[in-house]
């Protein structure tokens, strides 16, 4: 039901236009003494591969000329490292089974280390067929694989843009300062969120 | 001068008369490739007759160049079977007949010429011709009417013009005071200095419309209004216009027929 | 050599290669400039990253190798014609457009005369060609200028682009007699139609300019100038939005990039033009060496830059017109011209007349020529504002056959129980 | 420089040329055109003229002559837009009734 409130009255159009309005003169020279200043004003144009704007977290985000707002930025994968440097991720294939784009394909293996029981062999992200969705962020029960900053990822072929496990190892060293691991307790199952636990010493392979 | 000389140029109509014949469009195979053979001979020989008996003059050749210009592209307005082609062949007729104006020392009426046909009256047929016929070619125009008839009562009309020229000179040096207006400043002591640079023919044809003929400009002004006014009359669309516009009808077809442009 | 250039005949071929070369290189740099005019405009930087085929690494030269980048491009794509166009005429049209907005400089008196040895004899007039006609010149070559347009259009096949075609033929036609009105003031107040002397008549009246005589006139030129070049607000030919870029939607690769450049040749042009009959041509007061006595070639350089400048400030008009004003709609526009351009111009025309009769452009003080000018300017200005203000407030084409808003206004508001019908 | 007589036979050539087309060709717009053609013909005609007896006066009637060719541009062009408007068609054979 449509109430009196819900009506805008437009102002009629046929309104009469005064005399200098209709010359139109006035008005395009106003036009142009707009357009004129506006050549003067300060550039908005951030020249990109030489200026960046720096990926930033927290204070005031909604500021558009300062720097890119980081915090809800879904760029390059990464895939974390527990604290004892080992690959987080626990290869359950539920990040595999939730993308939209099919582009994530783990291996997975028997863990070499006695917390958990599987980890990853292969980790593969296909950067150029992903859409940045976010869902395996959203799928992954250990925290393992989150959405970075990173915004210009470019290369000059395309298994170039094939993300192995080590490439998206690299991406959590690099960016790990910035955003740090969500949360880095909840890796593997044994002990995990006790704040005494102390972790299993890495044997075998590093990743 | 030959004596057969008009003899040779009645013969050479004959022959341009036949090439429009063959060249005009017909339902039947066309015929217009030997037609424009015959027609460009014809032109060609009556170039090459001229050029044999006249006397050897300053921009002959360019006359010469720009009469074959003008006689090649009215044939093609006469001939051509689509009718934008048409209006286009006819500008180069009116740029080639300016061109000889220019030569003749005629430059006002050459430079009014290019603006008035081919600037204004041209575009408009132009225009009204795009409007009216989307495709390239209609069925109308691809045959031609009682084309041996018309050719016919054509070259006759044209060799009794021609057979008035009689004691013209046909093919003669020109008068030595002719200034080729074209080549004003191939020659460095023309272009010296300014008191060099007289007034000249459009000067000259100002003074002639204002002073001599100015109650025929302005009886010639009077004409174009006429014109203007009636052609608006003719052509004015007859829309009906709603004094109050009904506002159950929706926007933008009130009061509107269906216009045929 | 310097015999040789003493030739008339021979100095134009000279300049023609000079100046089609000088011409051709604006118009690259028009088309650069516009993008960073449109840029500056918007706040932005503009194309400023191609420099010159990688030399000099790492410096960009602020983009000045864009219009070479863009003219390869240009070349280096496919030739397309459309299976349905009419070959002939789609082929010829942009060349035709390209020639016809090229030829017009022939006319244009660049410098004045040059005195190539310094003997204080003048040898040659820097300009291609003074014919009797002259300014009429310009008018037939502005006259001819609607064909690439209207026959491109025709000859794609395509209704959009017949659209823009047919716009652009009522409007060349009906911003042709505006034009022919302003040049005619020129023409009465100097008394003259060769470009050269009404250069000559403006500097030797004291160095009135006729734009400081004739203001509106010069206005009116301006703005049938932006409507001969289909430049916007006037671009109803190429209007983008409804006509997806009009007589050109069918054309690719470099027959595109001819009608570009013909519509930037005849800005370029038509500057000049603007420039020599309003502008004084070459000459600046004040600046020693821009008379009509001094001669040498460095005079007539520093003449040519003067002119060169004045262009440059004009083209950039242009382009902040573009770049401020939205399109005219096409009733608007014919209404502009057939009831506020052309009786402007009659008024203008009829005050040139009654100058020449009192004698005033041949005065030698300075003073008549600016009073009756500006008077007469403000007498014709003030005509027209009351012509306008009588007139009853102009409601036309859509908005005339809307139906009024009066189902919303509050005087006949409907009642409440028919509102969800209202809506 | 072409001579007078060669002038006059060009413009004879011209009017000849305007004359086959007007009967022949069987398009309204194409019929004017050709009428446009024998315009040309007789203003070659008059410019030559005027010249054989050394005065502007044929060119004077040249200019004359473009505004009567404007006028009849006008009024015929509004006339074949009016009749392409009721028939839908420029063949001049559609008015065939209006011969009486």
């Amino acid at each position: 039901m449509i109430t009196e409130d819900d009506i805008i009255i437009v102002d009629d159009m046929r309104r009469d236009m005064s005399l200098t309005e209709r010359f139109y003169l006035p008005q395009i020279a106003q036009g142009l003494s707009v357009t004129l200043r506006r050549m003067f004003t300060k550039r908005v144009t951030l020249q990109y591969p030489e200026m960046r704007r720096e990926p930033k977290l927290e204070g005031d985000l909604t500021d558009p000329h300062s720097q890119l707002n980081a915090s809800r930025y879904r760029g390059v994968h990464r895939l974390n490292r527990d604290p004892d440097g080992r690959v987080a991720c626990v290869a359950c294939f539920m990040c595999e089974t939730a993308c939209p784009a099919h582009c994530i394909h783990i291996d997975a293996a028997e863990s070499p280390w006695p917390d958990r029981e599987k980890y990853p062999a292969k980790f593969d992200i296909d950067e150029l067929r992903c859409i940045y969705c976010g869902m395996c962020e959203e799928a992954c029960p250990v925290d393992a694989i989150e959405l970075t900053y990173e915004y210009d990822l470019v290369g000059n072929t395309r298994n170039e843009m094939i993300f192995d496990k080590g490439k998206l190892l690299e991406v959590f060293d690099e960016t790990c300062q910035i955003k740090p691991r969500r949360n880095p307790r909840i890796t593997g199952y044994a002990g995990t969120g006790s704040p005494d636990h102390q972790p299993a010493r890495p044997t075998g392979e590093q990743h | 001068m030959n004596a057969s000389l008009p003899y040779l140029i009645y013969a050479l109509f004959a022959v341009g008369g036949a090439g429009i014949y063959l060249a005009l469009p017909r339902s039947g195979r066309s015929t217009a490739v030997p037609g424009s053979i015959l027609g460009l001979a014809a032109v060609g020989m009556f170039v090459a007759v001229v050029a044999k008996y006249a006397l050897p003059s300053e921009g002959a050749g360019f006359s010469y160049l720009f009469s074959a210009m003008a006689l090649i592209g009215a044939g093609r307005v006469v001939t051509h079977p689509k009718a934008v082609y048409c209006v286009l062949y006819f500008v180069l007729v009116i740029i080639s007949v300016s061109m000889l104006l220019v030569l003749q020392g005629a430059e006002f009426l050459a430079i009014a010429l290019i603006v008035v046909y081919a600037g204004a009256i041209l575009v408009t047929y132009a225009f009204v011709l795009m409007l009216s016929q989307q495709s390239a070619s209609v069925p109308g125009d691809v045959r031609s009417r009682e084309p041996f008839l018309a050719v016919l009562a054509g070259f006759f009309t044209m060799a009794c013009i021609a057979g008035q020229v009689g004691d013209l000179p046909l093919a003669a040096a020109p008068s030595s005071e002719q200034v080729i207006r074209l080549a004003q400043h191939g020659e460095a002591d023309q272009a010296v200095m300014p008191e060099m640079m007289v007034d000249g023919n459009t000067a000259a044809m100002g003074a002639a419309l204002m002073t001599k003929y100015v109650v025929t400009l302005e009886t010639t002004g009077v004409l174009l209004l006429v014109a203007l006014v009636g052609a608006m009359a003719v052509a004015k669309k007859r829309v009906p216009i709603e004094e109050s516009p009904d506002p159950e009808k929706p926007l933008g077809q009130v009061g509107r027929e269906a216009a045929p442009f | 050599m310097l015999d040789l250039l003493k030739n008339q005949l021979l100095f134009s071929g000279l300049l023609i290669a000079v100046l089609m070369g000088a011409i051709n290189l604006g118009v690259a740099y028009c088309t650069f400039y516009e993008r960073k005019i449109s840029a500056w405009i918007q706040n932005r930087e503009g194309p400023n990253r191609v420099g010159f085929f990688g030399l000099f690494w790492g410096f960009h030269f602020w983009g000045y190798g864009q219009p070479m980048a863009d003219g390869l491009k240009f070349l280096l794509k496919e030739e397309m014609i459309p299976d349905k166009a009419d070959k002939p005429l789609y082929v010829m049209a942009p060349a035709i457009s390209f020639i016809v907005s090229t030829i017009g400089i022939a006319v244009i008196p660049w410098g004045g005369y040059l005195d190539i040895d310094a003997d204080g004899i003048v040898d040659v007039a820097c300009q291609v060609a003074n014919p009797d006609i002259g300014l009429l010149y310009v008018l037939g070559v502005g006259s001819l200028g609607v064909y690439g347009v209207v026959l491109g259009a025709w000859a794609s096949n395509n209704k959009y682009s017949l659209f823009g075609g047919i716009r652009a033929a009522a409007q060349m036609l009906s911003y042709e007699i505006p034009l022919g009105l302003a040049i005619l003031v020129v023409v009465l107040s100097c008394g003259e139609v060769r470009l050269e002397n009404i250069v000559r008549a403006q500097i030797e009246g004291g160095g009135t300019w006729n734009v400081f005589v004739h203001p509106l006139a010069f206005f009116l030129l301006f703005v049938t100038q932006l409507a001969e070049t289909n430049r916007a607000p006037f671009d109803m030919a190429e209007s983008e939005q409804e006509l997806v870029g009009g007589f050109h939607t069918e054309y690719g690769a470099l027959k595109f990039a001819l009608f570009f450049l013909s519509e930037y040749t005849h800005m370029i042009i038509n500057s000049a033009f603007l420039c020599v009959l309003f502008l004084g041509g070459w000459h600046f007061p004040w600046i020693p060496g821009l008379g009509l006595e001094d001669t040498a070639w460095w005079a007539v350089l520093a003449k040519m830059a003067m002119l060169g400048t004045k262009i440059a400030g004009c083209v950039f008009v242009y382009m902040w017109i573009r770049w401020t004003l939205p399109r005219f709609r096409f009733d608007q526009l014919m209404r502009l011209a057939w009831k506020g351009l052309i009786p402007t111009g009659l008024g203008l025309v009829a005050l040139a007349v009654v100058m020449t009769y009192f004698g005033i452009p041949g005065s030698e003080s300075v003073w008549p020529k600016l009073i009756w000018g500006l008077g007469g300017n403000a007498a014709v200005l003030f005509m027209v504002v009351l012509v306008v203000g009588m007139s009853p407030a102009g409601v036309t084409g859509r908005q005339a056959n809307m139906p009024p808003i009066s189902l919303l206004s509050p005087a006949k508001r409907v009642p409440r129980a028919d509102q969800g019908t209202a809506n | 420089m072409a001579t007078e007589g060669q002038l006059v036979i060009l413009g004879a050539a011209l009017f000849a040329m305007g004359l086959v087309g007007f009967l022949t060709r069987r398009n309204l717009i194409i019929m004017f055109l050709c009428t446009e053609l024998m315009f040309q013909g007789v203003l070659v005609n008059l410019v030559a003229m005027g010249k054989i007896h050394g005065q502007l006066d044929g060119q004077v009637f040249g200019v004359f002559l473009l505004a009567v060719a404007a006028v009849e541009a006008a009024v015929a062009l509004g006339l074949v837009v009016l009749l392409f408007r009721r028939r839908g068609s420029l063949a001049p054979d559609v008015w065939a009734i209006m011969q009486g």
